[in-house]
């Protein structure tokens, strides 16, 4: 009896949490399997979706509004093999990061609840099935978040909590506005909606609820410390997935909206901006490594907000995808970035920017693969990063829109300047009286990264056929 | 005025109350009861569209959706409790 | 007509504002928790007013029962390691800055101004508007239940359900791994009424619990609230330490947790097939299997929410795991 | 009948909010709880009633569940002060 | 005729319902004001509850007023009695380190 992929995508990491949970000894085989199984089920919807365009099942035979959809586009593909691909990656260099045995025992049913999460947000097609999606993915990475146990990431995780539950309930709230105007919940009544005060109410509530989940500035203030103090596997997989659950809804829910209005369209962008300034001013004076990799976080959300400020003004058709493009970067470069930080934080011994340079240990395949990622975040050609920045920047020009071009420039700089502290770090090491070691084996917690790192700068190469498969399905509005 | 409006009122001045306090309370636990004021607020609203003027039965599915926010809410409550748990455990090891 | 009711809508209306804002206006913790469940079962009173009995039910047995005694359980946690001496002296115990006057006046303002704005809205949008009335009434028949709201849960909408069974899972996992270590508290010395009591009463929640479940399918009830009112059980168990989890009952506890989540997602994979999509239960079975999967998942609720009411997996006292012992 | 139900209702309420002055007075732990347990029963009177005015039987098991719920919350803050936490 | 009854029986039960509330605002100390509560307000109960069942249709209903009534009862005296016994523990517990907990 063949699986339908789509649904094996949602149900392979669900039962694959209930298993590792039953038994702790073989979460990790149990782990990997149930991504591999979804590694090998988003290749198949890849080519449905191809053949198709788009495709949906109707849950228990119910047709929407009645009943959940379930529905694959370009786009969700896209994000769903990033997520797994990432996920993957991320989970083989897992198996060597974490020595802890309680630490690996309860990391794999967690992880596999959030990829279930995430994977259900990406194929979702019902606004209240999101709500209880994203209080699924919550739950999962504030457990991540403390995975460490260490009062820093204990009382992080705190706060990420407190933001999440009131980032959801706005959400729900939300929900209850827009099933107050139209009666249903479903995308496509959402579309057909006339424009009304109780939905403007709805959809600014969901905004704001899932602005406060992707932490843009200035609702960020969650962000840095949860990413920063938690263990690498785990800030990987926050810092690039998790907050691009709440980016997708919000890029699904704003094109559902009835045209949003200009002045919500400049605010957005100018928190975007503020973000992208506020973020780079923090990450230049982050004095620990994972601290300004999150800052860098919060920065590059600035920076998708404004291709989505740009979006709304320049017509949706178009510029949606450098928003797209550049989630996916982020997510590649950043999950490999936060990996190759945990490994020169466990080589070196200390994540002290100013003192990476008197280490006599030089992790030399970890930092290789950070100078990597950093290319793509600061959007070096060829990166996927680039063609990002380079789409939204040859936007904002067309359409006249300097202030975004200046931002997106200023940002770029800034982030250069705070890699460069990094990377200068790891070049010289003149103050080391010992003589330097070099680290040069191959374990296999330097090859996630590594492979994170490199692929982030290399899928700039495929950015045509990647541009033309998010169109697939015609996620926005131009209905052929 | 109708019960509807009534209550649907009361939603929203919950809802905003506890958004009140989920921005300004300083003390943990009192947070976390500012959320719970958040979430009976929404509650309120869905069942309040649900109501239809008897003796015509309401909507079953807002009902639905909001017995499903309470246990979404519990669980979220339990995580944030505990977490609440553990650091006042950890501050108190640290300050021996 | 005006409805006989609607002085009592009014006032009831007022109290449950007026205790919203006593939640966070009095200076006592202890006060202001025992204000909130009073908050919640007016709340309750109010969902049953407006005709929904089962979110009433819901509230009360979750949101206001197994929540108050959570919220207790860590008030007395939070004190117990603030002040040793007198355990139930009424002071706040973290350190609490108080915010600035002009902050807490613009905050309100804020607030005020998004209820104003909600409110608007809220009265422009249609009263008693369109709905899934006609849709559900449709359905109904297919749906192998005779209440409506148990059919969009178990039916119609079983997926965000199941969905909701799985966050439940993932926050006993994530508060088995938060919480470490065990407190050997010895038994409180209830004396020979509670145990009367819990001898009459125990069974007799029990009954209530699964009469309230077995309801479900014709009349408001089901599996959260029956399940909410068995964990009530376990509740009153562990509080009277008549049971004490043991570090050998893991194993068995982890199933219970996973016993709703696993039944009711693989019966929504194995009813595919022959042209059936996930979820699609046969109709001729669809009764059988809607009960087996709440009354299932009614355990699980059950054992988990006692689950989330304990907070740490037991662990042995010398297990490696048990270091962080306080 | 109805409308003196009604009447009946709100003096019943009204005891509800008379007695949150002892919730909120205190002056001690017990007194707060023990008024909450007044509440308790009064909201079953409440909906005793109120199943009779609406004609709803299903508010009774609403009831039962408030009754029984009453002496968790009773139980779990008696349990909890007496029990001394090593 | 038996809605009368009922009615009489209903506000009867009020009654005992408000004097409770007065006696728990009134009364001076703990163990009085518990005397007012439990056994006031466990007469309104049973007066009102007696009311609603004589205007039940099913004898179902009968049966359902009449178990929630016990559970009320037995609650209450359980509950009543664990409140007593606890703040009686207090009184000793801390006779003169604290006037009021």
């Amino acid at each position: 009896m063949p699986i339908d992929p789509l649904i094996l995508s949602l149900f392979a990491p669900l039962f694959g949490a209930v298993a590792a949970f039953l038994f702790p000894r073989a979460a990790a085989v149990i782990g990997l399997l149930a991504v591999v199984s979804i590694c090998a089920a988003v290749p198949a919807l890849a080519r449905e979706v191809l053949a198709a365009g788009a495709v949906s099942v109707a849950l228990g035979g119910w047709a929407p509004p009645l009943g959940i959809s379930l529905r694959a586009d370009g786009l969700s593909v896209a994000m769903l093999s990033m997520t797994a691909a990432v996920g993957l990656l991320v989970s083989c260099g897992a198996l060597d990061a974490l020595r802890d045995a309680r630490q690996r025992q309860y990391f794999w049913p967690l992880w596999l609840l959030l990829l279930t999460g995430m994977n259900g947000v990406y194929l979702s097609t019902d606004i209240f099935n999101l709500y209880v999606m994203i209080e699924v993915i919550a739950l999962a990475a504030v457990g991540l978040t403390v995975l460490s146990g260490t009062r820093e990431a204990v009382r992080a995780g705190l706060e990420y909590m407190y933001a999440s539950i009131l980032g959801a309930l706005l959400f729900l709230m939300g929900v209850g506005f827009v099933y107050l105007q139209i009666g249903r919940l479903d995308f496509a009544g959402l579309i057909a909606a006339e424009p009304s005060g109780a939905m403007s109410a709805g959809l600014a509530l969901m905004l704001v609820g899932l602005l406060l989940k992707s932490a843009l500035f200035p609702l960020h203030f969650w962000l840095p410390d949860a990413h920063a103090n938690a263990t690498a596997p785990a800030s990987a997989l926050l810092s690039g997935l998790v907050v691009k659950a709440a980016l997708y809804i919000f890029l699904r829910l704003i094109t559902q909206m009835p045209m949003p209005d200009e002045v919500l369209i400049t605010l957005i962008g100018a928190l975007g901006a503020g973000a992208v300034i506020w973020g780079g001013v923090q990450a230049l004076r982050a004095e620990r490594l994972k601290l300004l990799v999150a800052w860098s976080t919060v920065v590059q959300i600035g920076l998708i907000f404004i291709a989505f400020a740009r979006a709304g003004q320049g017509g949706l058709s178009e510029s949606w995808k450098a928003a797209a493009l550049l989630v996916l970067a982020h997510g590649v470069a950043k999950a490999g970035m936060f990996l190759a930080a945990g490994r020169i934080k466990d080589e070196v011994g200390h994540d002290i920017i100013r003192d990476l340079d008197r280490s006599p240990m030089r992790p030399t395949l970890a930092q290789f693969s950070f100078a990597l990622a950093a290319i793509s975040l600061i959007g070096l050609p060829p990166s996927l990063g680039f063609i990002g920045k380079w789409s939204l920047m040859e936007g904002a020009m067309a359409a006249g829109y300097w202030h975004w071009v200046a931002v997106t420039m200023i940002g770029t700089l800034m982030s250069v300047a705070y890699f460069s502290r990094v990377l200068a770090g790891f070049l010289r090491f003149d103050r080391v009286r010992a003589p330097v070691v070099e680290h040069q084996g191959w374990a296999l917690a330097d090859m996630a990264p590594l492979v994170l790192a490199v692929s982030a700068v290399s899928l700039g190469l495929l950015a045509a056929p990647i541009l033309s498969f998010l169109e697939l399905g015609y996620p926005f509005g131009a209905t052929p | 005025m109708t019960p509807d409006t009534i209550y649907g009122m009361t939603g929203i001045a919950v809802f905003a109350i506890g958004l009140a306090g989920a921005l300004c309370a300083q003390d943990r636990l009192r947070r976390m009861l500012a959320l719970k004021l958040c979430s009976v607020g929404a509650g309120f609203l869905l069942v309040v569209a649900a109501w239809r003027r008897p003796p015509d039965v309401p909507d079953p599915v807002p009902h639905a959706l909001v017995i499903t926010g309470i246990v979404v809410m519990v669980s979220a409550t339990a995580v944030a409790l505990a977490l609440i748990r553990r650091l006042q455990t950890l501050e108190a090891e640290d300050a021996d | 007509m005006t409805d006989p009711l609607i002085l009592f809508d009014l006032l009831l209306a007022g109290s449950i504002v007026a205790l919203a804002v006593a939640v966070l206006s009095v200076r006592d913790l202890f006060t202001a928790i025992v204000v909130f469940i009073v908050f919640g079962l007016l709340s309750a009173l109010a969902w049953a007013r407006l005709a929904a009995p089962d979110v009433a039910l819901a509230e009360a047995a979750i949101g206001t029962g197994v929540t108050g005694a959570l919220l207790l359980k860590t008030l007395h946690h939070l004190r117990h390691f603030s002040d040793g001496q007198t355990q139930d002296a009424a002071r706040d115990l973290t350190a609490v800055q108080p915010v600035p006057m002009g902050v807490t006046v613009a905050n309100a303002a804020f607030c005020g101004l998004v209820a104003l704005g909600l409110a608007v809205a809220f009265l422009g949008a249609p009263q008693a508007g369109p709905g899934f009335d006609a849709l559900v009434s449709d359905a109904m028949p297919h749906s192998g239940v005779a209440h409506p709201v148990t059919a969009v849960l178990l039916n119609f909408r079983a997926y965000d359900t199941l969905m909701e069974v799985v966050v439940l899972l993932a926050a006993v996992i994530a508060v088995w791994q938060i919480e470490r270590g065990l407190t050997e508290a010895p038994a409180p010395a209830l004396g020979m009424v509670w145990a009367g009591f819990a001898r009459l009463t125990l069974p007799a929640i029990v009954v209530i619990g699964t009469y309230l479940l077995w309801k479900g399918a014709e009349a408001p009830g089901g599996a959260f609230q029956g399940g909410a009112v068995l964990a009530a059980v376990g509740l009153l168990l562990l509080l009277s330490r008549l049971y004490v989890p043991q570090p050998s009952h893991r194993g068995l506890a982890r199933w219970a947790f996973v016993l709703g989540t696993g039944v009711f997602a693989g019966v929504a994979l194995l009813v595919t097939g022959g042209g059936r999509v996930a979820f699609q239960y046969p109709p001729e079975h669809a009764k059988t299997l809607i009960l087996l999967i709440e009354g299932l998942v009614t355990i699980s609720i059950a054992v988990t929410l006692a689950a989330l009411f304990h907070g740490r997996e037991p662990v042995a006292l010398n297990a490696p795991e048990s270091r962080h012992d306080t | 009948m109805t409308t003196f139900l009604g009447g009946v209702l709100i003096v019943l309420l009204s005891s509800i909010l008379a007695g949150l002055v002892r919730v909120l007075r205190g002056p001690r732990m017990a007194d707060r709880m023990m008024a909450a347990q007044l509440f308790g029963t009064s909201a079953v009177a409440i909906l005793i009633i109120l199943s009779r005015v609406t004609d709803s039987p299903a508010f009774l098991d609403v009831a039962m569940v408030f009754a029984l719920l009453a002496a968790v919350t009773l139980v779990a803050f008696v349990a909890l002060a007496l029990r001394r936490v090593r | 005729m038996l809605d009368l009854v009922a009615g009489l029986l209903i506000a009867l039960g009020t009654v005992f319902f408000v004097a409770g509330t007065v006696g728990l605002l009134r009364f001076p100390d703990i163990y009085c004001r518990l005397h007012a509560l439990t056994k006031a307000d466990g007469l309104g109960l049973a007066l009102i509850a007696l009311g609603a069942s004589l205007m039940a249709r099913t004898p179902g209903e009968v049966f359902r007023i009449v178990l929630i009534w016990f559970f009320v009862a037995l609650a209450s005296a359980v509950g009543g009695h664990l409140i007593a016994a606890y703040a009686r523990r207090m009184d000793r517990t801390r006779e003169g380190s604290l006037r009021h907990d």
